[in-house]
């Protein structure tokens, strides 16, 4: 917690993200990627520091594309695209439509595979100094034990298994619905790895709760959530649904407000387990909520699509905003919550 | 021109409205000032415009058209809510931008390039024009199909000096294709050969952009005239720089993605391309 | 189908609604209720007739509010605010929190009961024209039974029984999420009345098919759906939860995409049942959606508290829409879908 | 004004902006063109506005604060977005007004009103001394507490003699009161009870509107003199006309509205307002 550097750029790039009025219009956002960063406020999530409580949301952050945007190693993590055994193809286009503040996309968990993983994306992000989680996709519990044992001998800080993505079964849901197939599944990984195992939970249950039970108890070193919820949109001109997969997974700003649900209904069931907040975040304000809420950290996911420096200027707001509030900067810093 | 070498590309950010006006009914050209944009927006290259609407949060790519100085030129149609509201956007206003992204045309080869365009494709294909103008080792050659209204024939001419059009009542760019063909020698013998570059002339590269049936008619009218031709193409589109692979399309080298990789491809390596849908 | 009055009134009340542009600006709408309607395109739900496929949802219509803005005889029907066996006092304030695109209120069904309901807001409903949904609320199944029966002698036109409010009981989960519950209930109100009789789904479960599997069993004539989702806004100022009670339910456009899946889901499933859709109309292009997704009809919620004429003005934009698309009506008319 | 008499209220519409300017940091005095606002709306009647960012659907309600021809004026602190918005409003813009909305003071009896108002409270006071100034049978004092600069002074002092006003480095607003009733010769007796009205003077009634804190203080010490209060409270509202029931409150006759029954309300009526919170 020293240097006076970041206050002061943090709170003009934030009066620069809020934005300069003129003529009752908002200016829009412009972020300069090309300063030096200096965090005040770390936090610590199962055990692993990171050095500002933001990270990139699987699927929204891409190495080569961001690259020549910002300097990734500033981020507290980036979480990967799922990872799955084999390559997967992934669904038709169009895989994306617009909805009232977000979009529904059903990529359907596109990816080289875990080997090409390891070789060309795990080295690489490694080397320009992130602190990586890397996501786990599978369509069966096999699938997830090739990838988490591949990965247990690579250089992964955390690993975050998605059992949530609504696009890949049949009909949009997971074994993230299901505590039992749940707490089967997370048992198995757990002896595979040594890594600090996320699990990443899906926003289209009934219950957060005994889902949350079932990871804890099978082992899983921290929640990360939400995933995307099943929606869809139609084509008035066509009568047709928009999306080639017909549903897809709705993010943005939109899912706000249910985020901080999942998370603060999570995090007073089970004090403990450190949790990810995920979920429409677009400003370090939004971020902040999810802190309020009981996360120890945050991803942002929807809003890196919108702007690819999007996660490094709210963690520069985010920061400032700690600034003014050393109690829970401090808990964080120790590896506790705002409700803990 | 700035002198200043970030070691980061600039993010989205405002531009300036520089003039912003409609053509023909529902076709409008608009000018931005962004000094990066307008240094660096090579052919078929496109920028991403961003509503006000806070409802709206998706890119709207659009292929930049001309650059001059520290401005540049889109041209888009109006056809939903997005479109609709750039319409309305006036001189002294600001719209968020990102760019210039995207692989364009492959202009490397010595070679006279025949632009193909329709409807609202012509954008990137007068952008190519202007680029080609200074080139003593390239020839271009205009051919542009409208509905009704030649709306871009004015730009096109800027730059080149060969531009002939069509619209719907005279016939469809194909016949134009075929008319520029007999001029210049070229015909397919049954075996799809072209008759042979003579020694020291420039092969012929057909670049074509626009709706997807036009550019797959062209693609296989020059495919049986030996002719190579890279289409920009077109695809919705989540992000546009590459990060949440909604855009892609199938290729001979894999799923690419039609924002980062693309969006130019050679028709070749468009696996079954001409064919499907 | 007759008469071009309609036509030009509503072209010109879409143009209006969609804003004339000013300098890059939409100018918002202005929605001139002082006029006569005339509808081209009626539909049918359970039966019933409706004069037009827009409705009011429960709780975002109050007869006192807005009948100085319109005719309320003109909608295709309305939903009352949810009426208990006796008087409840809801939640404490503040009841309601701004969310992207949409808001969070925790009213908590606070209603005069239905005897109050039977004297002072049914009668004039009825008095002035209005196609009358009685949507029933309850905190067990006796409560539920208690107001079917009262109504059942009186002159609604149709019941909705709300099963999926997440405010009423302790942990925001209700009859609406456990088939089992729901199929009792609906068989046990089945018997009390004659009336059509609409049961209203909540989203906040795993899977929508069983639900509306156990409704359809238990003699539902129709489903409504979607309520809110389970959401909440934090004082980044406190700390602290906006709303009194913690969390309250989601609505607004964000819900959009959501509900359309929802309502298309269930029409696959049920290619029969009449459906309201529900959830993040704002214009009639949004209705139109529902109406593609399989609805048989709709109903407006938080547009209506964002302008009273908004039903209305979404009935007429509908209808401009629906003349351009003769298949979609006719289905309606003869109480069919645009999915059946 | 018009002779138009529609069978129904204007419904939500766009407004526009005649005049907007800062009276000092943070506090904005708004100029809106609304000929049915501005010829209906009565002193505690509030409008709502409408932010136009498409994320932010709910109302903001302001207190009208003036209604002048076909004008009427806002006077508003910015606290958050939407008011951070509005302060950027500029002449010729437009921005979404409903109403005019609630249930004022009740102005009926004759009677010397005493204008009790606290920060952004001060608004529906200048609109009731405004509408009194006309008025033979009443009389009008006005009282503001502001936390420093007195921006709202001119204005009162438009349409009152007696404006008097203190701000934070000088005391709060009840000293102000204090000294009014020392003047006036009203004292709280051991009983509380008023020295009587004299025969043929006026009765004096309280009208406040500011912070719940302040409005409680003012209520407490009209009590223990005897004087009645009628207070104008403030809630977060999710329509402000009636609809949506999130704006409630709890009095003798019954959970009632703040927008629909309110927002002004008989301190009496209001349950154990005074003690609690
Ligand atoms: C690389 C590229 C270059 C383009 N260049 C031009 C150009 O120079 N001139 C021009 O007129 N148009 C161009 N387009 C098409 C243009 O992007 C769409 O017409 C525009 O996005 C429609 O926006 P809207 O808000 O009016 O439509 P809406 O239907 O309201 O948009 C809803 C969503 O769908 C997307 N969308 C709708 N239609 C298309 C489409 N045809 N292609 C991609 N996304 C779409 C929008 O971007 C938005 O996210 C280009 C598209 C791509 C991919
Ligand atoms: C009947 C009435 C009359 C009012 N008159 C005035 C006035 O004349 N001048 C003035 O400065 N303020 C007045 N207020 C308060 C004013 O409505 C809020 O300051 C304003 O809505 C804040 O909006 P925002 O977007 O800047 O704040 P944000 O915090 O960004 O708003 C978020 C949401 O909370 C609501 N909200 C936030 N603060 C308040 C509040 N104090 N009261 C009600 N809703 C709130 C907003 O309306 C919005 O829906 C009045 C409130 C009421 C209920
Ligand atoms: C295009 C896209 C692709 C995504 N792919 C994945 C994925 O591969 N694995 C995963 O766990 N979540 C994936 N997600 C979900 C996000 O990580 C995140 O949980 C969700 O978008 C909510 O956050 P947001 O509202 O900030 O976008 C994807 C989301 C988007 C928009
Ligand atoms: C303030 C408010 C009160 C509501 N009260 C009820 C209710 O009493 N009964 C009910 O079934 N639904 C109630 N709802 C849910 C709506 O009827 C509707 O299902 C939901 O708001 C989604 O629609 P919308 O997005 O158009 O608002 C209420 C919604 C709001 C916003
Ligand atoms: S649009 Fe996101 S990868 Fe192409
Ligand atoms: S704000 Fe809706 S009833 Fe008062």
């Amino acid at each position: 917690m020293s240097g006076t550097t970041m206050t002061q750029t943090a709170q003009a790039a934030t009066q620069a993200a809020q934005g300069q009025a003129q003529g009752g219009q908002q200016l829009p956002c412009y972020f300069d990627a090309n300063r030096t960063f200096t965090w005040h406020h770390k936090t610590q999530v199962a055990g692993v520091e990171w050095k500002n409580p933001v990270g990139t949301a699987s699927g929204t952050f891409n190495f080569d594309a961001v690259r020549p945007f910002y300097d990734v190693s500033q981020l507290g993590a980036v979480s990967t695209k799922g990872v799955s055994p084999v390559p997967w193809e992934g669904n038709p286009v169009p895989r994306t439509a617009e909805t009232p503040a977000g979009s529904v996309n059903s990529v359907g968990l596109q990816n080289p595979g875990v080997d090409d993983y390891l070789v060309n994306d795990l080295p690489r992000l490694k080397a320009a100094g992130a602190t990586v989680i890397t996501n786990v996709a599978g369509h069966s519990d096999d699938d997830y034990a090739e990838v988490v044992s591949k990965l247990a001998d690579h250089e992964s800080d955390m690993l975050e298994i998605n059992v949530s993505c609504p696009n890949v079964s049949a009909d949009g849901l997971s074994t993230g619905t299901d505590p039992v197939a749940l707490k089967r599944l997370v048992k198995r990984l757990r002896p595979l790895t040594d890594k600090p195992m996320i699990v990443k939970l899906t926003p289209n249950v009934t219950d957060i709760r005994p889902i949350a039970e079932a990871c804890i108890e099978g082992g899983a070193d921290a929640l990360s959530m939400i995933n995307t919820f099943v929606g869809m949109r139609f084509d008035i001109r066509t009568g047709k649904p928009i999306l080639a997969n017909i549903t897809g997974g709705v993010s943005g700003p939109c899912v706000h407000p249910m985020a901080l649900a999942f998370v603060y209904k999570t995090r007073q069931a089970f004090p403990e387990i450190p949790i990810i907040g995920i979920g429409g975040i677009s400003t370090g304000e939004d971020a902040l909520e999810f802190l309020y809420a009981g996360a120890n950290a945050v991803e942002v996911g929807s809003a890196a699509l919108a702007d690819p420096v999007a996660p490094l200027r709210i963690a520069c707001e985010l920061d400032a905003l700690l600034d003014q509030r050393p109690e829970l900067a401090q808990a964080l810093e120790e590896g506790r919550t705002w409700q803990s | 021109m700035s002198d200043f070498k970030p070691t980061y590309l600039p993010s989205r950010r405002p531009a300036e409205v520089v003039d912003c006006r409609e053509l023909t009914d529902g076709v409008v050209r608009l000018t931005l000032r962004d000094e990066f944009i307008a240094a660096n927006a090579r052919p078929a290259q496109f920028v991403n415009l961003y509503t006000t609407n806070e409802q709206r949060l998706s890119p709207r790519p659009f292929g930049v058209c001309q650059a001059e100085g520290d401005t540049f030129t889109l041209m888009f149609a109006v056809v939903g809510k997005g479109t609709e509201e750039f319409r309305h956007l006036r001189p002294g206003q600001t719209v968020d931008v990102l760019g210039p992204l995207g692989h364009g045309f492959d202009l490397t080869r010595s070679a006279n390039y025949v632009l193909v365009g329709g409807g609202l494709g012509v954008p990137p294909l007068i952008r190519t024009a202007q680029e080609l103008k200074g080139r003593e080792d390239a020839g271009c050659t205009v051919l542009f199909g409208y509905r009704n209204v030649h709306f871009a024939d004015d730009d096109a001419s800027r730059w080149c000096d060969d531009v002939r059009s069509i619209d719907e009542s005279e016939g469809n760019v194909v016949a134009l294709l075929d008319r520029w063909a007999a001029e210049n020698g070229i015909t397919a013998d049954r075996d799809g050969v072209l008759r042979p570059v003579a020694e020291g002339e420039r092969p012929f590269v057909i670049l074509t952009c626009g709706p997807l049936g036009m550019m797959k008619a062209v693609s296989a009218w020059a495919r049986e005239r030996g002719l190579e031709t890279q289409a920009s193409l077109e695809s919705r589109m989540g992000c546009g720089f590459g990060t949440c692979v909604v855009c892609t399309v199938h290729t001979t080298r894999g799923i690419l993605k039609t924002c980062h990789d693309g969006p130019v491809f050679n028709t070749a390596e468009l696996e079954g391309w001409e064919a499907a849908r």
